[in-house]
C-alpha cells in the first residue's frame, strides 16, 4: 500500500513535468493551429542553458534566466520564421517546426557534445525529505512539484487576471474572434509562442538535472506530448493537465501490474497454453511492457470515439 | 405532389432555437425565394435541407422521400443541389477540371481508378458544354483561385447544376456583387432555372421580386408568410417585420 | 546542378573501386558517424584508429605495411550498412570491422555471409569487437567472422561468481532492456545463480522498454519493496544512469551488477550516486595495468589519454587490431581465406593477459575483471569523476565460461 | 513541347539507369541506385495521401513494413517450396500485404484530415513500433527477419544473386508502379482526390463520399508502399523492426515534401535528392544533419512547392526578367547566399571539429585550405562573412521591398 501511494505520488510528479511542457505546447496549438514539433527540443535548450548557466553561477541563476533565454529564443523564431511559413499553411508550419526539431539538436550536439553533460542537481536541495516505509523521498522531487504547481496557478492568473490573457482565453474558444477585434494578432502569437517554450524551458531546467541532460532528451520526450494535447482536447488548458495527470499516473502504475495473460487464464482455472509459434508473446507480455504504448493506444482509440478530445471545446 | 416539402422542422444548438417549426411545400418547375432579415435562420435552413445538419425535429421530403438525416452526398444523388454563400471551389484546379468533377458522380464514373478521367464516357463534351453555358470557356485553363469574384459566382452555380439534380438550392447567389454583375447574373439564374426547381436565399430584392414564383418571409426561424411576390409585398405583417418603409 | 555533381562524384567513386594502394592494408570500420548515435561511433572510431597506429607504430605488418582505417556512416541502419558494405567491397576493401548495435551487426553479418556464399573466390573478413548479443557466436557463427570480445553471456558468468562469492546477497533481482541482450543477461543470472548459489532468491525479473523510460521510480519502487539486495542489470547509456539515479534518490541501498557502467560517458553520468555500489563486468577499467603493474598497457592507456583526451574503454579493440596484424604476419598476407586461417586457433598475450580465440565459434576468450566503483585506493580514476574501478574478482581467459555448441563450417 | 520534353528526359534518365550497371559502375553504385528506386516508389505512394488528397502521414513507413515482412516470408517460403510463385512476383504479394493493412487501418483513419489523421497516423504509427518490439517470433526483434532471395525458381531464369539482376527486377517494379502512380492521378479517382484535399465540403455536394475517396486513395498508397517493401526486402534480405519506425515515416516526408507536393512527379525528384544527400553529404562531413536540416528549413521558407517548383519556375523567371535583369538579380543575391553559406559551412564546420573530432588540435581542411580551430582567424573570418551576408540581405530585402509588395501575415 506504501509503495502503491509513492508510485502514486511520483506518477503525479511525472505527470505535473509532462503538464509543464504541454500546457506551453496547447495554448501555441490551439491559438495558432501550429503542431509544434520542436517544443520538446525547447525543453532540452532549458536543460542545457540551465546547465551552462549553473556552470558559470549557481543553479537559481539558471532557473530564473534560462526558461527566459529560451522564451526569447523561441519569440525570436516566431517572428522570423513561424511566421513567414505561415501562409503556406497549416502544413508547412508544421514542417518548419519538425525541420527546427531537427536542427535544434544537431546545434546542442554541435554546442555541447555527444555526451551527456553533468547538469547535477544543486547541493542544497539534494537530501532525503521524508521516507515512507523505506522508500526516500528525495527534497529535490518536492521541489519539482513546487515548481510545477507555482507555474500552473502563475499560468491561470495570468490568463485569467491580464489582458494578453483573457484574449488568449477568448481565442481559444473562438479563434476568429481577435481578428474581428482588430487586435494586433501576430504580435500575440509571438508572445504566446514565446510564453509557451519558455514554459518548455522552465521544465528542462529542472528535469534535466532530475533525469539527464543529452542530445537524445527531446525526441525521448518527443511525441507523448502531441498525445497529450490532442487527448486534452484542442483549446482546454484544463484537458491537457487532466490529460498529463491521467498518463503520467497511468504509466506510472502500469510499471508495477505484471499479471501476464497466461497468469490471468491460470487465475480463471484454465491452463496457460503452450507458447508457440508465430505471436506466442501474447501470452507473456505484461501490462508493465505497455506502459509506453498506452498514452498511443489510448490517443488512437480516443481520436476515433471522439475526436475533439477529453474537454475540447472545438474540433480542429 | 410537391417535389420538396418541409414538415415542422426545428433545430436547436444547444438553447438557441434557431429554426422553430417550418413548413413550407415546394412545387415542381417552381422558382421560390426565401427571405428574412440576417439570423433568421436561412442558411440553417438550407443546411438542414441539403444534409450539412440534420434536424432537431421535423422531416424533409424529396419527391416524397425522406432525406432529412442523410449525408449531403446521398440527398445530392437523390437530385437535390445547392451552391454556397461564400465561393466553395476548388481553388488549386482549373475550371474545367472543377466542372468535370462536379460532373463525375452523374456520369456514372463513380470512384473509378483504371480509367482516365479524359476517356470516361462523354464527361468532356459535357464539361465544355456546361462551360459555354456559365460563359467560362475562355478561362477553362486558367486557376479557379484566380478568377474575379462574379466568374467564381458563375463557376459556383456552374457546380451545383452540373450533376443534373432537379431541385437547386442558391445560397445568395449574387452576395458581394456591384449592381452591373448583379443584373448579368439575375439573368444568367433565369435562364438556369428553366425547367429545374430552384429555391433561392437572396438579400437584393430586385433580383427577389424579378425571378421568384412565390416568396417565403422567413423571420426568427418561422415562416411568417409565403406568397407570390406581389401578395408579399402587399402583406402588412411582412412589411412591419421585413421590408419596412423601403418596400 | 547540385544533383548532377553529386551523381556524378557517387558514378566516380564507384568507378575508382579498383585502384587500391598497394603498401597500405585497408579495414572498413562500418559504425554511426552522424546523427543521434555518433558519439558511440566518434568513441569506437577513436578505438579503431588508435588500435591501428598501435600495430603500425610497432613496425607494420609484413614488410613493414601499414593498416589504414577507412570510415564509413552507417548512421546505424540497417540498410545504410549494406550500402556501406558494398561501398568497401567496391573500394577494395575485404577487411570490416564493426559492433554497434547488434541489430546492425547481425544485419551486416547476414550480409557478409551471404556475399561470401555467393562470391566464394573473393570473400570477406567480419571482424566484430564486441557485440553484446551472444548469437553471433551462436546459432550465427560464421568462418569468416570473429569476435573480440566477451559477450554478455560470458560477463555475466563473472559477475555471478562474484554475487556467489558474497554472502550478504541473499535475495537478487534482475531488471534490464526488453529486447535481446537485456533477456540474454536475465536468462544467464537465472541459469548461473541456481548452479553456483541454489539458495539466492529471485525477488524479480523485470523487462522495462528500450530507451524510453525516463522515470525509473516506479521500478525503483518495486525493487525496494522486493527486499533486493542486490540488482542485476544489463542496461548501458541513459537506461543504466538513470536507474542508478532514480534508486540513489529513493534510497536504494542494494548493490548493482552491470556490464557497461565504466565505458564513455556512464561514470560522469552515475558519479556520488554509483559510489561503493555498482560493480561492473569488463575486460579493462583504468586501474587494471595498475594492479597488474604493467608498465606497457599503462603506457597504451595513457597515450591514447594523451592522444584523444578520454579515458581508454574499449582494450579488446586494441587487442582486434593487434591480433589482425599478428594473423596477416603469420598468414604472410592480408587476403581474408588466410587471415581467417591464422586467426583461427590464435592464442595472444594481450594488455591483460593471455587470450585464446576459439576455433568452433570464433569467439575471443580474455580476462575479465568485475570491479567495483570507487574513491577507495584508486590509482586512475574514471573519466574525471575522483572515482574509479577496482578489480574484486579476475577471471582468467582459460576461466571464462560459454556454453556455446556452434562449429563454423570451413569453406 | 513541354510534354515532349519531361518524356524526353524520362526517357534519358531511364536509360541511363539501364545501362549504368553495364558500364562497370561498381556495387556501391548499384546497390545506391536499387535504394533510389526503392524510395522514389516509396516517396511516390506517400505523395498519394499528401500531396493527392492532403492527408499528412507520419506513419507511412508502417505499410513498407507490411510489405518488408511478408515478402522476407514470402521470399523464404517460396525458397522452402511451400508456395509456387516466381521471385519476380513477390512484390505482388508485398502489395497485397500493404493493400490488407491500409485497407483495416484506413477505416479509423481517413474519417477526418488535417491535424486528426496525423496523430492518428502517428499513434499508429507508434503502436504498429511497439507491437514490432513486443513479438520477436514474428520480427525477429533485434536481429530481424532475413531470408536469402537466390531460390531458384523464377521466369527469366536469373538467380538474382548478383547486385545487378536484383537491380533490375526492382527497377523493373518501380518503373511500374510510378507509372501506374501518375496514371492514377489522371483518373477520376485521382481528380476527386485533388477535389478532397482543395475542400472536402464541396465534393460532398457534388454526390461524393469525401471519407470513400481518402480511404480509396489511402489503400491505394498503402498497397504501392507495400511493394516498395517488397523491393527492400528483395535487395537487403534482411530486416528488423526499424523499417517500420517514425524515422523512417519522417524521411520519406521530408523527401516528398522537399520534392514538390504539388507536382505528380515531384515526389521522384524529392526522394532522389534526398537519398543521394543522406548517402553522399555524410561522405563529405559529418556535420551533414545541420546542413541538411538547414536546406529542409530552407526550402519550407523560401520555395514552398519544393525543388520541382523552383525547376518548372526556372526557366520562365529568367525569361521574364531578361539578360541584364538576370545579372542584376545574380550581383544582387550571389554575395548574399555566397557570405550565409560560406560563413555558415567555416562556422560549423569548426565547431563539430571542435566539439566532435577525434582530435580538436588535428587541423582540418576548410574550402582545400588546412586551417587550425585552436586559432581566432577561421572563426573571425566565418562570424565576418555571416555577419556581411545577414546586413547585405537585409538591405536587398529593404531594395526590393516597393517592387515586391508584401503580402500581410493573415491567411
Amino acid at each position: 500500500m506504501d509503495t502503491f501511494i509513492f508510485v502514486l505520488v511520483n506518477g503525479l510528479l511525472y505527470g505535473m513535468l509532462l503538464f509543464m511542457l504541454s500546457s506551453g505546447l496547447t495554448l501555441i496549438f490551439s491559438l495558432m493551429g501550429v503542431l509544434n514539433f520542436a517544443h520538446a527540443s525547447f525543453y532540452m535548450l532549458g536543460a542545457y542553458f540551465a546547465y551552462q548557466l549553473s556552470s558559470f553561477g549557481s543553479f537559481w541563476l539558471g532557473l530564473i534566466l534560462a526558461p527566459l533565454l529560451v522564451g526569447v529564443l523561441g519569440a525570436a523564431i516566431e517572428r522570423f520564421g513561424l511566421r513567414v511559413v505561415h501562409k503556406h499553411g497549416h502544413v508547412a508550419e508544421l514542417l518548419f517546426t519538425f525541420g527546427l526539431a531537427y536542427l535544434i539538436e544537431e546545434l546542442v550536439r554541435l554546442i555541447w557534445g555527444r555526451q551527456p553533460v553533468p547538469y547535477r542537481i544543486p547541493e542544497s536541495l539534494d537530501f532525503t525529505l521524508f521516507t515512507v516505509s523505506g522508500i526516500d523521498y528525495s527534497a529535490y522531487r518536492a521541489f519539482m512539484l513546487l515548481i510545477a504547481v507555482a507555474m500552473f496557478v502563475a499560468v491561470l492568473l495570468l490568463l485569467k487576471r491580464t489582458r494578453v490573457g483573457l484574449m488568449v482565453q477568448a481565442a481559444l474558444s473562438h479563434p476568429d474572434v481577435l481578428w474581428a477585434m482588430g487586435h494586433n494578432v501576430p504580435r500575440l502569437f509571438m508572445l504566446v509562442f514565446g510564453g509557451g517554450v519558455a514554459l518548455a524551458g522552465l521544465a528542462g531546467v529542472i528535469g534535466g538535472n532530475y533525469l539527464v541532460t543529452e542530445p537524445g532528451m527531446a525526441q525521448q520526450m518527443g511525441t507523448i506530448l502531441f498525445v497529450i494535447v490532442v487527448f486534452g482536447g484542442l483549446g482546454s488548458l484544463l484537458g491537457a493537465f487532466l490529460a498529463s495527470l491521467i498518463i503520467g499516473i497511468a504509466q506510472t502504475l502500469m510499471v508495477t501490474m505484471d499479471t501476464t495473460l497466461s497468469d490471468l487464464v491460470a487465475a480463471l482455472g484454465g491452463t496457460a497454453p503452450n507458447a508457440t509459434g508465430m505471436f506466442r508473446e501474447i501470452w507473456t507480455i505484461a501490462p508493465s511492457n505497455l506502459a509506453p504504448v498506452f498514452p498511443y493506444l489510448l490517443l488512437v482509440i480516443l481520436l476515433i470515439v471522439r475526436p475533439r478530445g477529453l474537454l475540447g471545446t472545438r474540433d480542429s | 405532389m410537391s417535389i420538396l416539402s418541409i414538415n415542422g422542422l426545428h433545430k436547436n444548438f444547444g438553447a438557441a432555437k434557431i429554426i422553430q417549426g417550418i413548413d413550407l411545400n415546394i412545387e415542381e418547375g417552381e422558382f421560390h425565394a426565401v427571405i428574412g432579415p440576417n439570423g433568421a435562420g436561412k442558411s440553417t435552413l438550407f443546411n438542414l435541407i441539403s444534409g450539412q445538419f440534420s434536424p432537431s425535429a421535423g422531416e424533409v421530403t424529396l419527391h416524397g422521400q425522406r432525406i432529412s438525416g442523410l449525408r449531403p452526398y446521398q440527398i445530392n444523388r437523390r437530385g437535390l443541389s445547392r451552391s454556397f454563400q461564400v465561393s466553395n471551389i476548388f481553388a488549386q484546379m482549373n475550371v474545367f477540371e472543377n466542372l468535370r468533377c462536379a460532373l463525375m458522380w452523374s456520369s456514372g464514373v463513380g470512384y473509378c481508378f483504371w480509367r482516365r478521367a479524359a476517356r470516361s464516357g462523354d464527361i468532356d463534351a459535357r464539361a465544355h458544354a456546361l462551360m459555354d453555358e456559365i460563359g467560362l470557356t475562355a478561362r477553362g485553363t486558367d486557376m479557379a483561385g484566380n478568377l474575379s469574384y462574379a466568374e467564381q459566382r458563375a463557376l459556383e452555380v456552374g457546380m451545383t447544376i452540373a450533376g443534373g439534380a432537379s431541385v437547386l438550392l442558391f445560397d445568395e447567389p449574387t452576395a458581394g456583387m456591384n449592381h452591373h454583375e448583379v443584373e448579368t447574373f439575375a439573368t444568367f439564374l433565369k435562364k438556369i432555372a428553366e425547367g429545374r426547381t430552384v429555391m433561392m436565399v437572396e438579400h437584393d430584392m430586385n433580383v427577389v421580386f424579378s425571378l421568384a414564383d412565390r416568396i417565403s418571409v422567413l423571420v426568427y426561424g418561422q415562416i411568417i408568410a409565403t406568397g407570390k411576390p406581389e401578395d408579399i409585398r402587399a402583406d402588412p405583417a411582412v412589411r412591419e417585420a421585413y421590408l419596412g418603409a423601403d418596400a | 546542378m547540385t544533383l548532377k555533381s553529386i551523381l556524378a562524384a557517387t558514378v566516380a567513386t564507384g568507378l575508382l573501386s579498383s585502384a587500391a594502394i598497394a603498401d597500405t592494408i585497408r579495414i572498413a570500420h562500418i559504425d554511426p558517424f552522424s546523427g543521434a548515435f555518433s558519439n558511440v561511433g566518434a568513441v569506437n572510431g577513436k578505438h579503431v584508429q588508435f588500435g591501428a597506429d598501435v600495430v603500425n607504430g610497432a613496425g607494420g605488418v609484413l614488410d613493414g605495411d601499414t593498416l589504414e582505417i577507412v570510415r564509413f556512416d552507417n548512421k546505424l541502419s540497417a540498410q545504410e550498412t549494406v550500402i556501406a558494405f558494398q561501398e568497401a567491397l567496391d573500394q577494395g576493401i575485404r577487411i570490416i570491422t564493426q559492433a554497434t548495435s547488434s541489430g546492425v551487426a547481425l544485419a551486416l553479418a547476414d550480409a557478409v555471409q551471404k556475399y561470401n556464399r555467393r562470391n566464394p573466390d573473393d570473400p570477406v573478413l567480419y571482424l566484430n569487437y564486441g557485440s553484446a548479443d551472444p548469437s553471433l557466436t551462436r546459432d550465427k557463427c560464421d568462418y569468416f567472422m570473429f569476435r573480440f570480445e566477451a559477450h554478455s553471456g560470458m560477463k555475466q558468468a563473472a559477475a555471478t561468481d562474484l554475487i556467489a562469492q558474497d554472502d550478504s546477497i541473499k535475495k537478487v533481482y534482475i531488471i534490464g532492456q526488453d529486447y535481446g541482450h537485456g533477456h540474454e543477461v536475465s536468462r544467464y543470472t537465472k541459469e548461473m545463480l541456481a548452479e553456483k548459489r541454489p539458495d539466492i532468491e529471485i525477488v524479480g525479473d523485470e523487462f522495462h522498454p528500450f530507451g524510453s523510460v525516463k522515470d525509473f521510480t516506479p521500478y525503483v519502487a518495486k525493487i525496494l519493496s522486493s527486499g533486493a539486495d542486490a540488482v542485476v542489470t544489463g542496461n548501458f547509456g541513459s537506461d543504466l544512469t538513470l536507474l542508478i539515479k532514480a534508486a540513489n534518490s529513493a534510497g536504494l541501498s542494494a548493490k548493482f551488477f552491470t556490464q557497461y557502467a565504466g565505458t564513455f560517458g556512464t561514470p560522469t553520468a552515475i558519479g556520488d550516486a554509483g559510489k561503493g555500489r555498482v560493480y561492473d563486468a569488463a575486460p579493462w577499467h583504468p586501474d587494471v595495468p595498475v594492479e597488474q603493474n604493467n608498465e606497457a598497457s599503462a603506457q597504451m592507456a595513457k597515450d591514447f589519454e594523451t592522444k584523444y583526451d578520454s579515458d581508454l574503454y574499449y582494450v579488446q579493440i586494441v587487442v582486434q587490431m593487434q591480433m589482425l596484424g599478428e594473423a596477416i604476419n603469420a598468414a604472410g598476407s592480408a587476403e581474408p581465406a588466410a587471415v581467417a586461417a591464422a586467426l583461427e586457433n590464435m592464442s595472444f598475450d594481450g594488455p591483460t593477459g593471455p587470450m585464446q580465440m576459439r576455433a568452433s565459434d570464433h569467439q575471443l576468450f580474455h580476462p575479465l575483471f568485475v570491479s567495483v566503483f570507487t574513491d577507495d585506493g584508486i590509482t586512475n580514476d574514471s573519466e574525471d569523476t575522483g572515482l574509479g574501478w577496482k578489480t574484486l574478482l579476475k577471471v582468467d581467459a582459460d576461466q571464462v565460461s560459454d556454453d556455446s555448441t556452434c562449429q563454423v563450417e570451413k569453406p | 513541347m513541354k510534354r515532349t520534353l519531361i518524356i524526353l528526359a524520362a526517357l534519358v534518365a531511364l536509360g541511363a539507369a539501364l545501362t549504368l550497371p553495364y558500364l562497370g559502375a561498381g556495387r556501391f553504385v548499384i546497390v545506391l541506385l536499387t535504394q533510389l528506386a526503392i524510395m522514389v516508389t516509396f516517396a511516390m505512394s506517400y505523395n498519394v495521401n499528401l500531396g493527392q488528397t492532403g492527408l499528412l502521414s507520419f506513419g507511412h513507413a508502417v505499410y513498407l513494413g507490411a510489405g518488408v515482412f511478408s515478402s522476407l516470408y514470402l521470399i523464404t517460403a517460396i525458397g522452402a517450396g511451400h508456395v509456387a510463385l516466381p521471385l519476380e512476383m513477390v512484390p505482388l504479394g508485398g502489395a497485397f500485404a500493404g493493400f490488407t493493412l491500409a485497407a483495416i487501418l484506413g477505416l479509423v483513419s481517413v474519417r477526418r484530415a488535417g491535424v486528426i489523421f496525423a496523430m492518428i497516423s502517428l499513434g499508429l504509427a507508434e503502436l504498429a513500433v511497439a507491437a514490432a518490439m513486443l513479438f520477436p517470433s514474428v520480427f525477429g526483434g533485434e536481429q530481424g527477419v532475413s531470408t536469402d532471395r537466390m531460390v531458384d525458381f523464377s521466369l527469366t531464369g536469373l538467380g538474382y544473386g548478383r547486385p545487378q539482376e536484383i537491380y533490375m527486377l526492382v527497377l523493373v517494379w518501380a518503373v511500374i508502379s510510378v507509372a501506374a502512380m501518375v496514371y492514377l492521378s489522371r483518373t477520376p479517382l485521382g481528380r476527386l482526390a485533388n477535389a478532397v484535399r482543395d475542400n472536402p465540403q464541396r465534393v460532398e455536394y457534388l454526390g461524393y463520399a469525401p471519407y470513400w475517396i481518402r480511404y480509396i486513395q489511402f489503400c491505394i498508397a498503402g498497397t504501392f508502399a507495400g511493394l516498395a517493401g517488397s523491393l527492400f526486402a528483395l535487395t537487403y534480405e534482411i530486416a528488423n523492426a526499424s523499417v517500420l519506425g517514425i524515422h523512417m515515416s519522417a524521411n520519406v516526408l521530408i523527401a516528398t515534401y522537399l520534392g514538390g507536393i504539388t507536382y505528380v512527379l515531384g515526389p521522384v525528384v524529392g526522394a532522389l535528392m534526398v537519398t543521394l544527400l543522406e548517402i553522399n553529404l555524410s561522405r563529405l562531413t559529418e556535420a551533414w544533419l545541420f546542413y541538411y536540416g538547414l536546406l529542409f528549413i530552407a526550402i519550407i521558407l523560401f520555395a514552398p512547392r519544393g525543388i520541382t517548383g523552383l525547376l518548372v519556375d526556372a526557366p520562365g523567371a529568367f525569361r521574364r526578367a531578361g539578360i541584364s535583369g538576370m545579372v542584376t538579380t545574380l550581383a544582387r543575391w550571389v554575395p548574399v547566399v555566397g557570405l550565409i553559406g560560406g560563413g555558415t559551412v567555416i562556422l560549423v564546420e569548426l565547431c563539430y571539429h571542435v566539439s566532435n573530432s577525434f582530435d580538436p588540435r588535428e587541423p582540418l581542411t576548410l574550402f582545400w585550405t588546412p586551417v587550425s580551430a585552436q586559432n581566432w582567424a577561421p572563426w573571425i573570418t566565418g562570424a565576418v562573412m555571416m555577419v556581411a551576408g545577414l546586413g547585405l540581405f537585409a538591405l536587398n530585402r529593404r531594395n526590393a521591398a516597393p517592387r515586391r509588395p508584401q503580402t500581410g501575415d493573415a491567411s
